[in-house]
């Protein structure tokens, strides 16, 4: 029994969240509440073990495939772990535990009662399946399927609270997100058109020896791409979804979408970019450049809206785009130092922003209070709330000893091997605006004067993955060697084709 | 008049587009058509219905509690049936080799497929039903 | 043969047609305030690249990829494509479900389909929450 | 296969979808918008039909025609009764 588990270990992580998704209900139907949370939990650990495991596996024997339904590549579909797919899977399972940790108390009183709550973490189940898919998945129609299956799970937990504000964000990101995924089968017909395959490989290997004879339809596919994946990712001149989104909905999927849903469309980029069609092509079609210059424009831009934010979670919003262009930059530098510091960043980000959001809607369910004026002296009254802000704001403008100083770091190396100076300048402004729109909160909580909060007790479970996380990226600053290696890995696997 | 006209039709025409939906499911491997297909026409013939006879006399045939099920069913099944070619020893959802497969052309080949559309169909049909009393409900 | 442009285009009508209609679709879902048509522009899009799709498989004078024992010679056409396409028409449904589901919570709200008459209620809204 | 020249019924099954598009799109009355929808996904059937895809066309006559007119009229029925 666990070596047919550790044998398929690859499709049962896909298939124990879809099956803990269509389970939820049934327990629901048959009032059973309790076990509704374990098993949401107990499936999230599955994930993080399975990602651990295969994390060892690929790290001591390479890259490997699992083969469904027993047909072999052009005919069936295959799935690969590699390391990208495998930090992936770690990164999903760890932060997906935590913030149901954060959630499972409270998430009966934010929704208003426990079927919705029930429905809420059916949704999210499937959004684990659909990212775990497209981390895993080597076909391109299966990325397809899997971002869909993404997007509306994705959409219907911004909705979740039911209110006006939020279903009219929901509708926006709903629309916009079905454009970007045309604009992606689009990009997918047009690479099946000239090559005749979907699996990744085979479409690098067409590619490879006839991709002169068509360059311009060639060009036309990876702008289809650029665009979907773009308003996914929400890069900046794409992005007008995301803030609405990301406020409007409750903390958890707020966190859940910001950390890790956003970055499962980059990589859904990584994987048509750098695996189906090549870097080298890549790079001598100019999309690299294209990339580079999105990237410079979310950082940038981002930051400046976030400083004009008066709303929390608006801020944290606002920061996440431009923190999705730091990893854009990375994989516009196209070269091994860019490629490793935009994945180590996509962690470290995620570690980041799940912290930065928790504490956001546990200040709220606290307080009451969601503007960021309303906070003077919060940090005497929740100190450990606001250690773990401190602690993760300094983290995100990549101060040395924090886990986003190694990614920025990396990114830095990739500049200047590629002797873009322009990049660079844009890396310290955007560490520098960061800075600017974190620091005044914590100068705000700890050097004012105290307002009478009501006996704020701080005392509850719901603390624990908030430090938990602050201390991960104390951690990862100090010892990144396990997370670095998986993502240099990855950058040299993508490159090495 | 023109109500008992309908609802005459209604339930004349009912059980042939339940069982052309029925049909359309369970020959899925063999003609056009298939579980996605078939699960509409059936749901379509409980939304005729419910439009027909009003909403409140549709849910009393087909109660909430029962589509969710249905729903959830449909899904775990399609696992499950994925899962037997795991317990085979081959990949998932193995079907040459993990059954037996019929002649090409008889309604019994194509092993699993036959009993996964099964399962998708009716979860197609109770989330359109599903779909339809969530749009027509008020307030 | 080197063929004319016109012919070229002539020759493979369905990838122009298909790509001209993704553009009035994507016309429609990015000018129209109405939400309802922006959910039929997206059907729009969405249905021209199933065309897009299914014209990469067809074969002028094949015949449905339906296997007749009687007729073991016959020129199939291929059927990846209209099978990725049936998936691609349950995404579509699933989506206008969800939408339409989305709308008429909206229209509760607010009482009209029309995006930019819900930003001026949702605006006013706004002021005298902050006024009062 | 030898070339055949483009096929004429598809050309003018085309043109009427581009018609019907740009028609939906300028519509004013939103009843006659989403009947002009259902006659698209009617000729869009015709065109599976034609180019040998007859799984696609059952499937979309069941769902792209009839569920998704249906659920559009029930939509434009609840609107129309609040108002």
């Amino acid at each position: 029994m666990v070596a047919l588990v550790k044998e398929n270990a690859p499709i049962l992580i896909v298939i124990a969240s879809l099956f803990s998704a269509y389970l939820l209900p049934v327990f629901m139907q048959y009032r059973r509440y309790g076990i509704v949370g374990f098993l949401a939990l107990a499936t999230q650990f599955f994930v993080l073990f399975g990602g651990i495991f295969l994390a060892t596996q690929v790290l001591a024997k390479g890259s490997f495939r699992y083969i469904l339904a027993g047909w072999e590549a052009p005919w069936g579909l295959e799935i690969t772990i590699d390391p990208l797919s495998t930090l992936f899977l770690i990164m999903i399972g760890l932060i997906n535990l935590l913030i149901l940790v954060y959630a499972l108390p409270s998430l009966a009183d934010e929704l208003g009662n426990k079927v919705r709550a029930t429905w809420f973490l059916t949704l999210f189940m499937l959004l684990t399946a659909a990212l775990c898919g497209m981390a895993l998945c080597h076909d391109l129609f299966n990325l397809y399927v899997f971002i869909e299956v993404a997007t509306i799970s994705g959409c219907a937990i911004v909705g979740a609270k039911g209110d006006a504000r939020s279903t009219e964000a929901t509708f926006k990101y709903l629309i916009l997100a079905t454009l970007g995924s045309c604009f992606v089968l689009g990009g997918i017909g047009f690479l099946y058109n000239l090559t005749g395959n979907l699996n990744m490989l085979f479409v690098n290997h067409e590619l490879a020896q006839t991709w002169s004879n068509y360059q311009y339809a060639l060009w036309v596919s990876l702008s289809f791409f650029i665009v979907g994946f773009g308003i996914k990712s929400a890069v900046f001149p794409l992005h007008v979804w995301l803030p609405d989104a990301h406020s409007s909905a409750i903390t958890p999927a707020s966190a859940v979408l910001s950390a890790i849903s956003v970055k499962g469309y980059v990589l859904g980029l990584v994987k048509v970019f750098y695996i189906a069609v090549g870097p080298l092509i890549v790079a001598s079609l100019n999309i690299s450049d294209i990339l580079l210059l999105l990237g410079m424009g979310s950082i940038i831009a981002g930051s400046i809206f976030a400083i004009a934010q008066t709303e929390l979670k608006r801020r944290f919003a606002f920061s996440t785009i431009a923190q999705i262009g730091y990893i854009f930059l990375g994989l516009g530098l196209n070269n091994q130092a860019g490629l490793t510091g935009a994945f180590f960043h996509i962690f470290s980000h995620a570690l980041i922003k799940t912290a930065l959001f928790l504490i956001a809607g546990f200040i709220l369910i606290k307080t009451g209070k969601s503007q960021i004026k309303d906070l003077t002296g919060i940090g005497k009254q929740m100190p450990l709330t606001m250690g773990a802000f401190t602690v993760v704001s300094l983290g995100m403008t990549g101060i040395p000893l924090f886990s986003g100083f190694i990614g920025k770091w990396n990114l830095l190396l990739g500049s200047l091997e590629a002797g873009n100076w322009l990049a660079i300048l844009v890396l310290l402004a955007g560490s520098i605006l960061a800075a600017i729109y974190l620091f005044p909160i914590i100068k705000q909580a700890y050097f004012t004067t105290n307002q009478d909060y009501a006996e704020l007790k701080e005392n509850t479970i719901m603390i624990v993955p908030i430090l938990i996380l602050a201390g991960t990226v104390l951690l990862l600053g100090i010892f990144p060697r396990p997370v670095l290696t998986l993502a240099s890995q990855a950058a040299s696997m993508l490159l090495g084709q | 008049m023109l109500d008992f006209i309908l609802k005459k039709v209604v339930l004349i025409l009912l059980p042939f587009i339940q069982m052309f939906g029925i049909y359309v499911i369970f020959h899925g491997h063999l003609s056009p058509g298939g579980s996605f297909a078939g699960g509409i026409i059936v749901a379509v013939g409980f939304i005729c219905y419910s439009l027909v006879f009003g909403a409140e006399k549709g849910q009393e045939k087909i109660p909430h509690k029962i589509t969710n099920l249905i729903e959830s069913f449909g899904t775990l099944w399609y696992g499950l049936m994925g899962l037997v070619g795991v317990l085979r020893g081959a990949g998932f959802l193995l079907n040459k080799g993990a059954v037996a497969v019929g002649q090409p052309g008889n309604l019994f080949s194509g092993g699993l497929i036959f009993l996964i559309t099964f399962g998708v169909g009716l979860k197609v049909a109770s989330t359109m039903v599903t779909l339809f009393f969530t749009l027509t409900e008020e307030e | 043969m080197e063929l004319t442009i016109g012919a070229k285009l002539l020759n493979n009508y369905p990838f122009l047609g298909s790509l001209i209609i993704f553009g009035i679709g994507c016309y429609t879902v990015l000018s129209n305030s109405n939400l309802l048509k922006k959910l039929l522009g997206i059907n729009i899009m969405e249905s021209s690249i199933f065309l897009f799709y299914v014209a990469t498989g067809n074969i002028r004078g094949g015949v449905p990829p339906i296997v007749d024992l009687a007729q073991p010679e016959a020129l199939y056409i291929n059927p990846l494509p209209t099978g990725l396409m049936l998936t691609g028409i349950v995404v579509s449904i699933s989506v206008t479900g969800f939408a339409l589901a989305l709308i008429i919570k909206l229209y509760r709200f607010y009482g009209t389909m029309d995006a930019n008459e819900i930003f001026e209620i949702r605006n006013e809204g706004k002021n005298n929450g902050s006024s009062s | 296969m030898s070339f055949a020249g483009p096929d004429i019924i598809n050309i003018i099954l085309i043109c009427f979808l581009i018609t019907i598009a740009i028609a939906i799109n300028f519509m004013k009355d939103l009843l006659y918008v989403v009947i002009v929808f259902g006659v698209y996904g009617l000729i869009m059937v015709l065109i599976w039909l034609r180019m040998n895809a007859p799984d696609l066309a059952i499937t979309e006559a069941a769902a792209g025609v009839a569920t998704t007119t249906l659920m559009i009229a029930l939509i434009m029925r609840t609107t129309r009764k609040v108002k």
